[in-house]
């Protein structure tokens, strides 16, 4: 294993030192418990929106820090939600009278440990909600499983819940609005290679030279599926089909697309998938109007794709539209 | 034989002991159907525990008490708040004694299983930590008049049968549950663990 | 090889399509040859900033066309210089009255193909100039080589001299201000693993478990030097000093630091280098007033960073703060 | 012999033929000391070449001509400003002539090596093409009394023997260059492309 780091014990505080360094107009951070809190100052009347998880993803969350998006990041170790304690740090550092949403990705780890967090808060006498996202349809949803796991439709979460938060809407209002895009959007990730979790040292699976995970989360954790690798029209078809028929989206929908790098593939073929999954929309006659290319939900270096599809009203495409400013989304200001 | 506040300081560093034995061996068993961090994880917490065992609190309830704090504050991920919750719940069932009999012991097992279903919602046989748990309270309680160390003994076999149970069995819990069948043929790096800690406390108590 | 592509030959085309598909607010691409244009109407009076070379670094340029920044990128096959014809269309459809400058980046190929189509745009009576980046100071400069190759810097050089030219300077300005930023910028890349160019099939060079190249370009072709893995702090050390020397850099300078993944590193690792890279240069007095980090000069999947250094005065710090609004990088708007 | 517009038309099939059949080679060559993409440059613009065959201008030089411009905007790279400087100059040295003779095809190739210098800036030595061109045209000017075939023979053999020459060399110019010292050892992918293309243009003269 070759990375960029000292000691893979310090790689998420040591890491968070450099964000700190870069961003210090959107962001600061405490440490010890590890947390990632907007720079300009706590405003009563606005609700607090926190959200974390284990590290490895970035930008996911400490990349969403900032104007219109999240309040604060709580980063876990690697791979590893965070503990309630520091879930509690970021709540009492952003939250005042209007009380705090907690948008939590749906894995057993992250549930309990935020909703540990939010118990204890709520015995302070605050009101802290948590939200679940569980976006991924790979994961057949079921009461006898853990459910679905939250991927990529995180992002569109917390720009828009954040932006409904900044205009100073309450945290009844928030937190529907925040349902609203759980209950719209779906997403379906494939893998080339396997992440390499720094205290581990090696990949973790193992893929043939023509093998792909289909129906892959973010966490090195293998696909529902090994398939064999396929030109891009073929596996994109197969990814949109899965996202599609999955909500379902229908036709005349509007919708955003949301095509993201795991992390190790390269940007020329994330755009060279974008343009398949918009056309392969158009054709099932769903409208694409909002557009997000990149690698914003990652799984360190693993390589490998998603598609997030969130079907889109007013109110959600203004949300998302609202100015954002925050290290890895920013426009409007 | 009853336990007071320092054996169960003691079977506490037994199982800091043994959890780091086997750290790789528990996040090589969670790369396969896992996200390969729980001995990790694991070790993170009972390395914790241990640095907090200098001052010993007077009763076995406070020792547990202490250790169900950090657990919850140190191992992150599931097994973080579900050991937690175990511990916390086995504290509370035997707050006040200042000394632990066997009735006591099986008392705390069954309270900390309870923690764990209550918390993580699993049944038997969704290949969890409750499978190599739940057939150990059990057996804890079918020996509890052969003494504490022997009902730990029993308990730490029926967890290593009840780990190894898990083995053909589709996961319908926790991160493994993402991999549908694909799941079945591997051990719940959670049901090892549990199974590791109870064989760490029948060790501490057939020292004492 | 797996790639999200459907055939090596048409996968630059293909990635446009979708790169159209997901800006069309900012740029519009024409085809065969490929250029990607502002999507704004061309202004009289304002200087044409033009850039282009091989794909497979993206963003670089392809995404930082739009307001402040490029009027126009051509991209060229995988790691191959575009040709005259592609560069000359990029000219033809975005020069008017005041002129364009070419930023090229110094490669013996990019240096023919653009200077090629700078004279034939001349002989056509458009004041078309071209500067040339050498920012790498891995190669040794000397008038027996290619010179230096032009790396990170480049991304600094189309921004800055974006601003300007948006404001409104005249050419003989905007080539001034092109000229100075090379003049004051150095990098430095390391590489853990090759990228694998569509075509090809198969990593551009092996590296063992533990070794490193020290002073890698964005092509695939190998670094200067084979060191022995070693740890983040070491590294960047070693970076930061081949950086600092060259220029050198001085105690009370202020500077941009921009550290940049070179695709597959994950950029937890970035932030963390950036960390480290701040503290360094403070050591040395040296003043990080503005910071860039991300992967924005990439070569595919390699999986690397670099290190950039550009001396700041205060022309050069507004410059780089002008609102700017592409698909990779956005401010003020 | 002298070659007419059609036997120009030959030569480059045959150019295009054995570009395509060593595509791998040349990428090969260049993938240790350079980017990988030579083959892949060259068969590029060649293969367009080819296609832009169909209809014979009737003189040798507008057959140049036109394989200069495809050249220049096919093959991109380094190669393509150089290739398709080198036919443009040698169109032009013999623009006008309807057919090419020993000495007419001598001062097309130096016409050639003189417009990659120009373009290019190197010296022979500094491991690139202008090593297997500088002493082709040197061996075609003492072959010429030989005939056309015969001087393209020589010219190819001195080619070779030029593209060897560049394996201890330490590159200057081209991305080889930024390898220092660690370039030397490797054979230089333009030099054995200016190779075979010579031995193309040999092997068609000599089939005419
Ligand atoms: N809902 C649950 N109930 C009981 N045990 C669970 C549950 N979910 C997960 N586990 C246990 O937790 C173990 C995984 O722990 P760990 O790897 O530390 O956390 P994570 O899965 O968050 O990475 C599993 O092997 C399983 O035994
Ligand atoms: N300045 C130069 N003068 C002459 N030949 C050169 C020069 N630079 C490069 N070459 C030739 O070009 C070849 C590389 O061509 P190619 O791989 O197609 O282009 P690129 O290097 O841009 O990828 C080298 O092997 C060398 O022979
Ligand atoms: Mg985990
Ligand atoms: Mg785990
Ligand atoms: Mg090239
Ligand atoms: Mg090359």
């Amino acid at each position: 294993m070759k990375k960029v780091i000292n000691d893979p014990a310090t790689v998420v505080t040591d890491s968070l030192r450099g964000l700190a360094a870069a961003h210090s107009d959107l962001l600061r951070v405490e440490y010890d418990p590890d947390v990632v809190l907007r720079a300009d100052t706590v405003v009563r009347g606005r609700v607090a929106l926190i959200s974390g998880g284990g590290s490895g993803h970035e930008p996911l969350h400490s990349g969403f820090v900032g104007h219109g998006m999240l309040d604060a990041a709580v980063p876990g170790a690697m791979f590893t939600s965070p503990t309630p304690d520091a879930v509690q740090a970021a709540i009492k550092a952003t939250t005042v009278d209007a009380g705090a949403l907690l948008i939590v990705k749906n894995y057993t780890g992250d549930v309990l440990n935020f909703e540990t967090a939010a118990e204890l808060a709520s015995a302070d006498g605050l009101d802290v909600r948590t939200v679940v996202i569980d976006d991924d349809v790979a994961v057949a949803d079921s009461t006898f499983t853990a459910g679905r796991r939250g991927v990529g439709g995180t992002v569109l979460l917390e720009k828009i819940a954040g932006a409904a938060a900044e205009r100073g809407d309450r945290l009844d209002d928030v937190e529907a609005v925040a349902r609203k895009v759980i209950g719209q959007v779906r997403s379906i990730g494939v893998a080339f290679t396997a992440p390499t979790v720094p205290h581990i040292g090696e990949p973790s699976f193992e893929l043939g030279p023509d093998e792909v995970e289909f129906g892959i989360g973010i966490h090195g954790e293998p696909g529902r599926e090994r398939i064999k690798a396929e030109p891009a029209d073929a596996l994109v078809e197969r990814m949109v089909s899965a996202v599609v028929e999955d909500l379902p989206f229908s036709r005349g929908d509007d919708v955003l697309l949301f095509t993201n790098s795991m992390g190790g593939t390269p940007l020329v073929e994330v755009y060279l998938a974008h343009g398949i999954a918009e056309r392969l929309l158009a054709d099932r006659g769903i409208n694409v109007t909002r557009h997000l290319v990149g690698p914003y939900v990652t799984s360190l270096e693993m390589q490998g794709i998603s598609l997030t599809v969130l079907r889109l009203d007013s109110e959600l495409a203004d949300l998302w539209d609202s100015p954002v400013n925050t290290p890895a989304l920013r426009w409007g200001m | 034989m009853a336990c007071a506040a320092g054996d169960v300081v003691a079977a506490l560093r037994e199982a800091a002991e043994v959890i780091a034995e086997h750290r790789v061996e528990l996040t090589d068993l969670d790369r396969p159907i896992g996200d390969g961090d729980h001995g990790e994880n694991m070790n993170r917490g009972f390395a914790a525990v241990l640095s907090t065992l200098e001052e010993v609190p007077d009763t076995p309830g406070a020792v547990l008490k202490n250790a169900a704090t950090t657990l919850i504050s140190k191992v992150g991920g599931a097994a973080g708040p579900l050991y937690g919750t175990a511990f916390l719940r086995a504290a509370t069932a035997v707050s006040g004694k200042s000394e632990l009999d066997a009735e006591a012991v099986v008392a705390a097992l069954r309270a900390g299983l309870e923690g764990v279903v209550a918390r993580g919602k699993a049944e038997p046989g969704d290949a969890t930590m409750v499978d190599a748990l739940s057939p150990a309270v059990e057996a804890a309680e079918a020996a509890k008049g052969d003494g504490v160390a022997a009902l730990l003994g029993a308990a730490a076999d029926a967890a290593d049968k009840g780990a190894e149970s898990t083995v053909p069995l589709v996961a319908r819990k926790g991160r493994a549950s993402y991999l549908g069948e694909r799941s079945a043929g591997h051990l719940d790096p959670g049901a090892r663990s549990t199974a590791l800690l109870l064989r760490a406390f029948a060790t501490a108590a057939g020292r004492a």
